[in-house]
């Protein structure tokens, strides 16, 4: 063990000068588990949890960005920290998979952590400092996890990052709802969690093996390597929300304080794709083209799902977190494209596909923690996170109107920004499948490219509707109109994230240039050469004549249009203006109460999607006092799935009830017809 | 002919038992327990006898102070103070228990056969006749519904033991055996103190009362 | 033999302790007697563990007495839980007392069995006589039994009567067992005494009447696996959990049902070694997934702390038992790492929930609010020891749990989904409760005491321990034992 | 870049800027006459955008400076619009900034901003019109790029200039995908650009109306860009159309006369289009607008089955 400590830290330990990138990272870990403990130290010091602990949280993000970064083109390094089984030590292994997703947390952490320094309150639940080290915990166990190269390693940093985010989650643990959702996601994850156990269990082969390294080496049967597979998607399913696993996400990601829904949401989920890559390309080989159809058709179908509920939701984090359902399910898409494509040999293919994922899993990543945290300023300022309370924002709180509208932009897979790129990309990848070799296939794929189509154009409804009722239009409640602006260090974590949204959205280049160091060595392909080929400018996955797009030119044209237009009205015209009360088409008395509501938006989905929802109406009679209408949304999958499975453990659990009936003289006939039920087998067998 | 009398105090042993199983009265149950007993010691001495171990003696010695003096006295005493002697009413009727009794019988034969064949001891046969004895009374006291039963019951399942332990193996070595007897002997005065426990609590020793604890 | 006789004290302290608490048991001050006299077994175990690993597997009085890998660390495991139990049972007890449910001559009973009790726990541990092994067994039923009812209360009465007919019964057929036992090694040793003596019974297991030890290995199963608490004859245990004082169940939960474990396992060795069919294993695999899968359902519906969380003891009992039954040298690792780190966590479970229905005035669990609030550490130390007991890493629960369930995966796959619908149903119901317990506003009040909650992250720190890192000589222990179980 | 597709490219736009009113205006003009009503001159839509321009500029209070945003970017989205549909040349130097699905982000683009100034000042009808605007996008829009989809899977690119030129380039085969896509495209393009049936520009019908409820709070010059982007829109979807289903006389690469042959070409496809576009508005009557989501979802399945067509025929 002592030598182990020595292999593992001596670099570390004598000569700074020599640290590998990985001692490094491994240091930031430790910096944010201290900063934690510290956080236990100063459990009640408020001031001091939030103005420097969070920040020193953000310095190691923004650390663990700059070192991840590096490490996505340099080669993998090795570490074997002396924790864990006696023949099992942690095995850590940084390769550029790895780097990437520490890239994406450290991008994400450095804004979330940032924000969170001048987000927490007094008096809300836990104190701060436990939240400090749960929070941190929570960051440190993601890196470990993503870090992590062998089985007992991945599933304690996995479990230990469920445990410290549902800790985060009922935070606020004296609502009852809180915490049933925290209880809901903590059973959802173990469930998950014992699953991708059973998915090792599978993939060590009776080795007793458990690094990665010894499971990559075994060959598995078609069957076991099928079993694998699915308990893997099984597992990093629940985690990531796929439907019909999905359930706890809109429960949990509202009830945790929003840098934490930010990061559940930016980052946690990713770390079930990333596992989720992990095992598909890396650990197991040769995936038949199944297996990608399994992956599209769940991604479609959760895309389809969340983007459906989002733009009917009126609770702010609901909608957002049921828009991060709809992302992850277009993830899936790509990645089961990918494993389609590999499986018919068509590795650039294959490439292209898995880097808009990959570029999806960024832009995802950047957008959705500045929306969560853009309405985390929201609650605070306002106390409410129903739309229907919400409006006029904008002209109380420009910073975070302007920021989140960036974000909205971006969510709604808009060109020049981030989520446009790889929607593109995904189309792109799209359209080269009819070369598949199977009819039926090539047949199928492309209905799933208009249904990503109206995935995009939905997710547009429901981000205008996001932003049009919270930020426009007249204050619903005369109280918004003394709503708080984000304070400063919440202004520098929206900043960062926007200034991400933004520079993904313009510069892909870079960024499918880190990509490609990833689906090298997963597919043995990527699309960087092809693209560097095409210059720095175009954007183009093959030829120029095949398909490309320019974001800068493109925004370059529009602003120099925009700006031509309008000096150019300036000049031979004038430039004055006068306000007035809106028109209206003259209609005298204007109130608040005359918008659109967030339910009213929302009405056209209702109506035309009507089997996709589970609603409980009431309409008001016309004799009415005070006329109210109502409407509730669920979905199918509690009544179809959850209610009754809970149903038949309830009826099983009370028929075993009836064995532990109180009799002595019963419990004596078990343990007699036990006895003779074992003799006779005893004599049967021999 | 000693080992025919072994058999013979055998089979006397199993007819107990069966006597015990159809036996109403708390009394006369007490009393067959006493035979019990007395056919046990009497095997333990032919066996010390046929076998000439001297530690059989004393193991016959502590059965017969335990099984034929002190336990009946301390089970007359109890039911004396605790007055039930009435009837026991089996949860299961007399011939129906009697008929399963028959097949636990030939089962236990039939199990014990193939042992008995290669057992090289006097009485090989006798280990059937003790696991015949052991079912019984494992019988008898799922059937009866009060505690006193129940516990000679549980009593004579120990005198079946102690037969298989003499007759089939000659007798456990000498440190086991003492232990064992401490055991029952600690037993049956706890036995006592719980007796009078359950009476003050629910005055009476019937273990309906017995049946609060349970999964709704 | 020339060093020092260890074992003496290991077994004189108890023993010594019982007597004098008999005496002086009611006295204020014998609390910390008990505490004395624990802490010294605790030392003696620790320095005869020390001990062994430096010299090997030793006999102690001839042959009578056997020391190897399997049975010290257990030794270790009674000693270090007897001894943080009796510092919690302090505290506790002095409230009980304070709350009239104890007498001053209850109190005496009650110490001089609890030291009783170790007492014979520790013989049948230690003992190289599978006899005496029985007789120790029996015994140590026989001592816990007047502490299950030692509130008089009908429900304690009722809980006692069937622990102890049900037991006595179970142990019983342990009894048959252990004679054909003899019997059978009484033809290849012969006379002579030696038969019963487990070193020799080792040395000879391969020559060993098949059909005799295949019919003693089902009554010793069925005997001392009544004592484990398998279902279906595991009845007697949430009754005598439930009812008797928390130090009690405490101990019975931690200690109790890994010794009547042990007394399965080297019935075990002994039938693998006469048997060439896998009658042992696949009798214990099949006890263990009946019993987690039942003991999973019975816990969704407790009402009762104390009760929930005996269930879920059955339900590790099973666990590792099932461990035990699938063989190999990573299942009995686990199965061993699992016993040793059960104990620590379910005992310091009971130690939380004791004081948390101390507060609460009552082990309903609906009537337990807000821990968290009123007194973190009680509320934190049963959140933590219930996630750990719930297989969630860092703990040591999560290790074993996890080496069992992959390798269970490749060599059982069709037992799995079992275990995976148990587990799940198991988090699902105790969390749940917890949560309840330990979070929203609170109903419950403060103790005229200060809890005794060093033995609860003593222990819970342990279990964390082993989850991140075992050290090499127990590491080396639990391969050496798994060795002897014939891992 | 060489010189002669600078040129294309200005005269492509320029073309587009000056051309797209008279479109508009000539559309309405040959509505008139099939409705018997006396036309307006075919400059009108000229001489309204100057006098708006020379408007003063009235906004609510309250309104955001996202209002005064909105109209220069959707000016600015449909300018580009018009820039990169190959019409003139398919030799294009802005074209490989945004290829079909780009066109289609652009639109949406355009429509988000729209409705967001829409919903800023917080009006009834803005509101109202802003959920319309979406309820048509979110189906339109997959709707179009499903269409553009079935065109690139034929010449297996999504650059629009060799889209054109490969569509041109083909001896006259028949695409039945290409049918379907464009029956599909015609019911877009109507609904996009607010016609009859879906939406009626001449009215402001505040139960039907979508397309006048967005911009009902504009006035002076941020209404005329507005409105000017919406003949800008006409024009764009028409070149579209043009360029997918007639997509002859577009020049090649470095033919500088080919382009002067190019631009009356194009105006006489212009106006064919306009005329037919104003037939169609004339026979057909504004449904309700519970309605248009049928519709337009009805455009949407026949451009996938358009797309399945090309993919089961291989055509």
């Amino acid at each position: 063990m002592t030598q182990a400590l020595a292999s593992a830290l001596a670099p570390a330990v004598f000569d700074p000068g020599s640290w590998l990138r990985l001692d490094w990272i491994l240091i930031v870990v430790g910096a944010w588990l201290f900063v934690g403990i510290l956080g236990i130290v100063w459990l009640r010091r408020f001031r001091v949890v939030a103005q420097v602990l969070f920040p020193l949280g953000a310095l190691g993000g923004l650390a663990l960005l700059a070192l991840a970064l590096g490490a996505v083109f340099a080669p993998p390094q090795v570490a074997e920290l002396p924790i864990g089984l006696p023949q099992l030590h942690y095995h850590l292994r940084l390769d550029s998979l790895a780097a990437y997703f520490l890239a994406v947390i450290g991008v994400a952490g450095v804004g979330v952590s940032a924000f969170a320094a001048g987000y927490f309150r007094h008096g809300e639940g836990t104190p701060p400092g436990l939240l400090c080290l749960e929070y941190h915990v929570f960051l440190a166990s993601m890196t470990m996890l993503v870090l992590a190269a062998d089985a007992y390693a991945f599933m304690t940093m996995w479990e230990t990052m469920a445990l410290a985010s549902y800790f985060l989650v009922v935070a606020n643990h004296r609502l009852p709802e809180i915490r049933s959702a925290g209880y809901l996601y903590l059973l959802l994850a173990h469930v998950g969690a014992i699953a991708i156990l059973l998915c090792f269990g599978v993939l060590q082969a009776n080795t007793g093996d458990y690094t990665f390294a010894n499971m990559r080496a075994q060959h598995l049967a078609p069957g076991w390597a099928a079993a694998a597979f699915l308990l893997a998607v099984l597992g990093f399913g629940a985690k990531a929300g796929i439907v019909p696993l999905h359930v706890w996400l809109p429960e949990a990601h509202p009830a945790a304080p929003s840098p934490v829904s930010a990061l559940m949401s930016a980052v946690m989920l990713k770390t079930a794709v990333y596992g989720l890559l992990r095992v598909t390309f890396d650990l197991l080989h040769d995936a038949p083209w199944w297996w990608g159809t399994v992956l599209f058709a769940l991604g479609i179908a959760s895309a389809l799902f969340g983007v459906l509920f989002s733009a009917v939701q009126t609770d702010m984090k609901r909608l957002l977190a049921y828009s991060s359902i709809e992302n992850i399910g277009l993830l899936f898409v790509g990645i089961g494209l990918a494993v389609l494509f590999r499986a018919f040999g068509m590795l650039p293919l294959a490439a292209l596909a898995l880097t808009a994922a990959l570029v999806h899993v960024v832009s995802h990543a950047l957008f959705k923690s500045l929306l969560f945290l853009g309405t985390g300023c929201v609650l605070h300022a306002t106390g409410e996170r129903n739309l229907g309370r919400l409006g006029g924002l904008i002209r109380t709180m420009p910073w975070v109107a302007w920021t989140m509208l960036l974000g909205v932009l971006a969510s709604a897979g808009l060109p020049p920004l981030g989520g446009f790129v790889a929607e593109w990309l995904l189309l792109q990848g799209f359209l080269f499948t009819p070369l598949l070799p199977d009819g039926f296939l090539n047949m199928l794929v492309p209905v799933g490219a208009a249904a990503v189509a109206l995935v995009a154009a939905l997710a547009g409804y429901a981000m205008v509707k996001f932003f049009g009722v919270v930020f426009l239009g007249q204050p619903r409640e005369a109280r918004l109109a003394k709503a708080r602006d984000a304070r400063p260090w919440e202004r520098a974590g929206l900043l960062w994230l926007a200034a991400g949204c933004v520079a993904v959205g313009l510069f892909p280049i870079p960024l499918i240039e880190m990509a490609d160091r990833v689906t090298q060595p997963l597919l043995g392909a990527g699309i960087a050469a092809t693209v560097r080929a095409n210059g720095w400018l175009l954007l183009a996955p093959d030829s120029v004549a095949r398909a490309s797009y320019s974001p800068l030119l493109f925004l370059g044209v529009v602003v120099a249009i925009c700006a031509a237009a309008y000096l150019a009205v300036r000049r031979r015209y004038h430039g004055r203006l006068r306000r007035a009360a809106p028109w209206d088409c003259g209609f005298p008395a204007q109130t608040p109460r005359m918008q659109d509501t967030a339910e009213g938006f929302g009405q056209p989905i209702r109506q035309i999607f009507e089997p996709f929802f589970r609603m409980r109406r009431s309409l008001p009679s016309p004799f009415d006092r005070n006329p109210r209408y109502e409407v509730t949304i669920e979905d199918h999958v509690w009544h179809w799935i959850y209610r009754p499975v809970a149903g038949a453990v309830e009826r099983i659990a009370r028929l075993f009830a009836l064995v532990q009936q109180g009799r002595i003289a019963v419990y004596l006939l078990y343990s007699f017809l036990t006895l003779i039920a074992m003799l006779i087998v005893t004599k049967a067998w021999h | 002919m000693l080992p025919q009398l072994i058999n013979l105090l055998a089979a006397l042993l199993l007819l107990l038992s069966f006597a015990m199983l159809s036996q109403r009265r708390v009394l006369l149950l007490i009393r067959l327990f006493t035979f019990q007993g007395m056919a046990l010691v009497l095997a333990t001495v032919v066996v010390a006898r046929v076998t000439d171990q001297p530690h059989l003696y004393w193991s016959a010695l502590i059965t017969l102070a335990l099984k034929v003096i002190l336990i009946p006295t301390v089970l007359h005493r109890l039911i004396d103070r605790l007055n039930v002697k009435w009837d026991v009413e089996t949860l299961i009727n007399i011939p129906t228990s009697m008929l399963i009794g028959i097949v636990l019988v030939i089962f236990a034969f039939n199990l014990a056969a193939p042992i008995s064949r290669l057992t090289s001891s006097v009485a090989g046969g006798t280990l059937g006749i003790a696991l015949a004895c052991v079912l019984l009374s494992f019988m008898m006291m799922i059937t009866r519904a009060k505690a006193v039963p129940q516990v000679i019951g549980f009593l004579s399942m120990e005198n079946g033991l102690f037969f298989a332990a003499t007759a089939a193996t000659y007798g456990m070595p000498m440190v086991v055996e003492l232990g064992i007897a401490l055991d029952v002997l600690v037993g049956i005065l706890i036995l006592g103190v719980f007796m009078f426990q359950i009476r003050e609590q629910f005055d009476s020793l019937d273990i309906q009362h017995l049946e609060q604890l349970k999964d709704d | 033999m020339t060093e020092l006789n260890l074992l003496v004290p290991v077994l004189g302290c108890p023993l010594l302790g019982a007597a004098a608490l008999g005496l002086v048991g009611h006295r204020y001050g014998a609390a910390l007697l008990n505490i004395a006299f624990s802490l010294g077994t605790l030392l003696a175990a620790a320095a005869l563990t020390a001990q062994i690993v430096a010299g090997g597997p030793t006999f102690y009085w001839g042959q009578a007495f056997f020391i190897d890998p399997l049975n010290v660390f257990l030794v270790a495991l009674t000693a270090l839980v007897g001894f943080t139990t009796a510092l919690f049972s302090r505290p506790y007890m002095r409230i009980e007392r304070d709350r009239g449910k104890m007498t001053a001559p209850r109190m005496r009973l009650y110490h001089s069995m609890y030291q009783l009790f170790n007492f014979t726990m520790l013989v049948a541990l230690t003992t190289n006589n599978v006899g005496i092994l029985w007789v120790a067994m029996e015994a140590a039923t026989l001592a816990t039994v007047l502490l299950v009812s030692v509130y008089r209360t009908a429900a304690s009465l009722e809980a006692a009567w069937k622990y102890f007919i049900l037991c006595g019964v179970g142990i019983a057929q342990a009894l048959f067992g252990t004679i054909l036992l003899y019997l059978a090694a009484d033809r290849v040793i012969g006379p002579g005494g030696g038969a019963l003596l487990w070193t020799n019974l080792d040395s000879v297991k391969g020559r060993l009447e098949p059909n005799i030890m295949s019919l003693a290995f089902v009554f010793l199963m069925l005997g001392y696996g009544t004592k484990v608490g398998l279902v279906p004859v595991h009845n007697w245990l949430p009754d005598a959990h439930a009812e008797g004082p928390t130090p009690i169940s405490a101990v019975l939960s931690g200690l109790l049902l890994n010794v009547a474990l042990y007394a399965v396992l080297r019935s075990k060795v002994l039938a693998d070694g006469a048997l060439h069919w896998h009658l042992a294993g696949n009798l214990m695999i099949g006890f263990g997934l009946l019993s987690v899968v039942a003991a999973a359902f019975f816990l969704s519906r407790q009402r009762d702390i104390k009760r929930m969380f005996a269930y879920s003891s059955i339900e590790h009992m099973g666990l590792i038992t099932f461990a035990f039954g699938l063989g190999g040298p990573v299942a009995t690792f686990a199965g061993l790492l699992h016993m040793t780190v059960h104990s620590l966590v379910k005992s310091s479970i009971f130690f939380a929930a004791g004081h948390a229905s101390q507060k609460a005035g009552t082990q309903l669990m609906e009537q337990i609010r807000g821990l968290a609030r009123v007194s973190p550490t009680v509320g934190w130390g049963l959140m933590i020891g219930s996630l750990a007991i719930l297989g969630l890493p860092p703990f040591g629960v999560f290790a074993s749990e996890f080496l069992i369930l992959t390798t269970a995966m490749r060599e059982l796959p069709w037992a799995t989904p079992l275990l995976l619908l148990a587990l799940a149903v198991a988090f699902a119901s105790i969390f749940g409760r917890v949560q309840q317990m330990v979070f929203g506003d609170t109903t419950v009040q403060r103790l005229p005491h200060p809890p005794a909650l060093l033995p609860v992250f003593a222990h819970l720190g342990l279990a964390l321990m082993l989850g991140l890192y075992i050290p090499p000589y127990l590491d080396g222990w639990y391969r050496l034992a798994a060795a002897l179980i014939g891992g | 870049m060489n010189p002669t597709g600078t040129v294309a490219q200005l005269l492509e736009l320029l073309l587009a800027l000056l051309f797209a009113p008279l479109l508009s205006g000539w559309v309405n003009q040959c509505r008139a006459w099939l409705q018997n009503k006396s036309a307006p001159s075919l400059l009108q839509p000229y001489w309204m955008l100057d006098k708006l321009f020379a408007k003063d500029v009235v906004i609510a209070q309250h309104a955001s400076p996202l209002f005064r945003t909105a109209p220069y970017v959707v000016f600015g989205a449909m300018t580009l619009a018009c820039g990169i549909v190959p019409t003139l040349s398919i030799d294009l130097p802005l074209a490989p900034a945004a290829d079909a699905i780009a066109l289609v982000g652009l639109f949406a683009l355009a429509r988000v901003f729209i409705s967001l100034a829409a919903m800023d000042v917080g009006t009834a009808f803005g509101t109202l019109g802003a959920r319309r605007e979406m309820l048509v996008g979110f189906l339109a829009e997959p709707a179009l790029l499903t269409v553009l989809f079935s065109a690139s899977l034929i010449t297996r690119s999504t650059s629009l200039p060799s889209i054109v030129a490969t569509l041109g380039h083909r001896e006259f085969a028949i695409y039945p995908s290409l049918a379907f896509a464009g029956v599909a495209f015609t019911m877009v393009s109507l609904a996009e650009n607010a016609r009859v049936p879906v939406d009626n520009p001449a009215t402001h019908l505040e139960l039907t109306m979508i397309h006048e409820a967005l911009i009902l709070e504009y006035s002076g010059r941020h209404l005329a860009l507005l409105e000017w982007a919406a003949s800008l829109k006409l024009f764009a979807y028409s070149c579209i159309g043009l360029a997918l289903f007639f997509p002859w006389g577009v020049a090649e690469a470095g033919a500088p006369l080919a382009i002067v042959l190019a631009v009356p070409v194009l105006l006489a496809k212009l106006a064919i289009g306009g005329a037919a576009l104003a037939l169609v508005e004339t026979i057909s009557a504004k449904m309700r607008i519970f309605r248009v989501p049928e519709f337009l979802a009805t455009a949407f399945l026949l451009a996938v089955l358009g797309m399945l067509v090309h993919l089961l025929l291989g055509a």
